[in-house]
């Protein structure tokens, strides 16, 4: 079995090598020539005002919160998917309560409005 | 089997032979997949070098125009032009930046799409490596994408560009969530998530067993490649030109590579989960067929990608989320319940086909309706101004 | 030494340094990203121990979602002044001592037990450890009480973290 | 082949490590991140029992996952936390967060 994953392991090596390749070439073709305003942060030619560490909204928070809910919820679901042949239909209704529960915890946000963007 | 039933298998057969005899088998057998590796993997790159050119080309008919011309026949050449200009441009590293994850994130967002070539089965036989996880891992990969975007707005130390990487993500990750539920459908009709599996069991297409799931799938994954009508991640007119703002050269490049291989990667994943992937008349005994076949199938898939883009105008950012949250993450789980409890109940049975397609019919209506009361309980709120008398030309 | 060897021990030296790395730097988004390359070993680690379904999981749980997750909170909580605070406690010192010591203990008492230079018996394999899994979480003979009880777990901390986090009407 | 003691002493090195961070950082993000080391420590070792003392059934991978889930649970609540005590005090310093010390 980890013959099959030898392949991965080289191939994360060979695709990190490959777009390497094409910088490293520019790198020798390409002109350097710094300057100090070339260097600067990009804001539409005005020098920058504050700090980039601008606060952000809680809501980019909220997004990821759920995202992480349901990755978890399709990390369980996948093996039962897989072994459906093999399941009596009770245990297809074990599946079926699970997504159910968590469909809750979509309709609890939904209903408090955390889904919202503003 | 002859070498003009499938040249690729014999080619390999002849190489690894001649390996076999002159190396220990450990290293012949890391050679051989070195060989793979590099087969996959730049075959992923030279097709987007035909893609972007095609996408050019396609888009400027949409526009009523001609596209590239000058270089080369029908401006076949144009993509090797704009390489080379890539390549000569300055690399302009800003001051400020965080170096070592400004350079790295352009590499992981083309490592990212790339590795989903590894388990894309071309044809009978021909395979990167079948993983017996193959659908989940294509969902894992992704995540390395998201990793990127993030690297890239953050170590850029400019306020567009981490706003556009915020933008980014949170659109990247909200879309994630009904793919990956659909994701589960496939799997679960195939019972399995190797790739080769998936195909093999096609017999009758996914996408006539679950035609709204297909939906959903491609929805999501034009979302996911962030293009119009989600390219809210680079919405120009609001935050210049989202996570990518600082970068030049070969480096922009890159992103935009990735970008573009993406969406054919799309279309490829697309046939292969809902449309028989290489299946066909004849792709048995000849493979070339099957590949032949597959790429038929992503184009398909490809060019509603480009159809979808050049005719939707872009959505704002609260229409986007409420469209995942509200809409196709609730659909996808009524659909994998849908799916679940009918391929349980109709196990083994002749009417398997058609309880799936009514199931698949009777939540497509359900929901219209929920849409219809919903969309008539918001237009009430909606504010609208008394009529009022269009001014006439004297 | 096998390749099989080589491969742990270099991904082992990897997990390591960047936990290492992770634990000191006093920049948090580059500890965060230090810990996407732990992460991404440990995930290394499982394909090694014959897990390939687990080492998917973790890099779509781990990396995909907990470390976005975390580099937002680090981003949502950062002002100018953490950047140049210290980032250790008055009394590292300690805290390295008593945490070296752990580990030591650790390895002390597992270098007790005979057991422990056992080799990995053979997998067979045409068996669908997936399939077996996904049997043994939804089966009463198995896991279905906790499978269950993890999705309420997941609901209380989705609803759980959803009233924290939200701005209540007071804050503005 | 790789004995089972080179994976115990990697999940104890990494625990380690983990308890390192969880006592000695100040900022309460880089607790946690500290707690997410030491959760896979302890994942590495029930996925290393499972496969040379008890391949046959499936249990180590099912409390692995189990592990993955209580992992998510822990960061979703514990960031929410975080950043709940920071728009009210300004601050994640751990130290500073004393108001029920006595």
């Amino acid at each position: 079995m980890q013959n099959t994953w030898l392949f991965i392991g080289i191939f994360i090596a060979i695709a990190g090598v490959f777009p390497l390749l094409p910088i490293v070439i520019a790198r020798f073709l390409a002109p350097h020539k710094p300057n100090p305003i070339k260097l600067e942060t990009y804001e539409c030619g005005m020098e920058t005002v504050g700090d980039t560490w601008v606060q952000f909204k809680v809501q980019y928070y909220i997004y990821a919160l759920v995202f992480l809910v349901f990755d978890i919820e399709i990390a369980f679901l996948f093996p039962w998917a897989v072994a459906f042949d093999a399941l009596p239909f009770f245990a297809v209704l074990e599946g079926v309560i699970f997504i159910l529960i968590l469909a809750g915890g979509l309709l609890y946000a939904w209903k408090k409005g955390a889904l919202e963007w503003s | 089997m002859s070498f003009f039933q499938d040249p690729v298998s014999a080619i390999s057969a002849l190489i690894s032979n001649f390996l076999y005899t002159l190396l220990p088998q450990a290293w012949a057998h890391l050679i051989m997949t070195l060989l793979g590796v590099v087969v996959v993997a730049s075959f992923g790159l030279i097709i987007v070098i035909f893609l972007i050119w095609v996408e050019r080309k396609i888009a400027a008919r949409f526009q009523d125009r001609v596209g590239p011309n000058r270089a080369g026949p029908y401006g076949l050449l144009q993509t090797f032009a704009d390489m080379v200009k890539l390549l000569t441009k300055e690399d302009v590293i800003p001051e400020k930046a965080d170096r070592l994850a400004f350079n790295i994130a352009p590499i992981l967002s083309v490592v990212a799409v790339l590795l989903i070539w590894a388990v894309i089965p071309f044809a009978p036989g021909w395979i990167g490596t079948d993983l017996n996880v193959g659908v989940l891992y294509i969902a894992a990969v992704g995540s390395f994408g998201i990793l990127s975007i993030l690297m890239a707005g953050w170590s850029s130390n400019n306020k567009y560009a981490l706003l556009g990487a915020f933008r980014a993500v949170a659109q990247l990750i909200s879309y994630e969530v009904p793919m990956l539920i659909t994701l589960m459908v496939p799997v679960l009709l195939a019972r399995g998530m190797g790739m080769m599996d998936m195909v093999r069991d096609q017999a009758v297409w996914f996408i006539v067993l679950a035609p709204v799931s297909a939906i959903i799938f491609l929805v999501s994954s034009i979302a996911e490649i962030g293009r119009t009508p989600f390219d809210l991640l680079e919405a120009e007119s609001e935050i210049v030109a989202g996570y990518h703002t600082e970068y030049t050269g070969m480096k922009f490049g890159l992103f935009f590579a990735a970008e573009f291989l993406h969406a054919f990667t799309i279309g490829v994943l697309f046939a292969i989960l809902f449309l028989g992937g290489w299946r066909g008349p004849g792709a048995e005994e000849f493979p070339l067929l099957g590949v032949i076949y597959l790429m038929l199938k992503a184009s398909v898939g490809y060019f509603i990608v480009m159809w979808v883009r050049s005719t939707l105008p872009r959505i704002r950012i609260d229409q986007m989320l409420a469209l995942n949250w509200k809409f196709l993450t609730p659909l996808s789980l009524a659909l994998l319940i849908l799916t679940a409890i009918v391929e349980k109940t109709f196990e083994g049975n002749a009417w398997r086909v058609p309880a799936l397609l009514i199931g698949n019919v009777i939540v497509l209506i359900v929901s219209y309706y929920i849409m219809r009361a919903a969309s008539r309980r918001t237009s009430k709120e909606r504010v609208t101004f008394k009529k009022r008398p269009v001014a006439k030309p004297a | 030494m096998t390749a099989q060897q080589g491969v742990f021990l270099f991904i082992s030296f990897v997990i390591l340094f960047s936990a290492y790395t992770m634990v000191t730097r006093s920049n948090l988004v580059h500890a965060a990203l230090f810990l996407v390359v732990t992460l991404f070993g440990v995930a290394v680690i499982f394909v090694l121990l014959d897990a390939g379904f687990l080492a998917v999981v973790q890099v779509l749980v781990y990396i995909g979602a907990i470390a976005i997750l975390m580099i937002f909170a680090v981003m949502l909580t950062q002002d100018n002044a953490a950047k140049q605070q210290e980032s250790m406690n008055l009394n590292y010192g300690w805290a390295l001592l008593l945490s070296a010591l752990f580990a030591f203990a650790l390895i002390v008492m597992l270098g007790q037990w005979p057991d422990i230079g056992g080799l990995a018996p053979a997998l067979d394999p045409r068996r669908d450890t997936i399939a077996e899994l996904g049997s043994a979480l939804v089966s009463p003979d198995g896991y279905v009480i906790p499978f269950e009880v993890a999705s309420v777990l997941l609901l209380a901390a989705l609803i759980g973290a959803l009233v924290v986090a939200r701005p209540q009407k007071k804050d503005k | 082949m790789i004995p089972l003691s080179w994976y115990l002493y990697l999940s104890a090195g990494l625990f380690g490590l983990g308890l390192y961070g969880v006592l000695a950082r100040k900022n309460a993000i880089a607790i946690l991140m500290g707690v997410e080391l030491m959760l896979n420590a302890v994942n590495i070792n029930i996925v290393a029992f499972w496969r040379y003392l008890t391949p046959e059934n499936m249990s180590g991978q099912a409390f692995a996952v189990m592990v993955f889930a209580v992992a998510a649970a822990e960061v979703a609540v514990g960031l929410a936390l975080v950043i709940s005590i920071y728009r009210r005090r300004k601050t994640v310093d751990a130290n500073e967060i004393n108001l029920m010390k006595w």
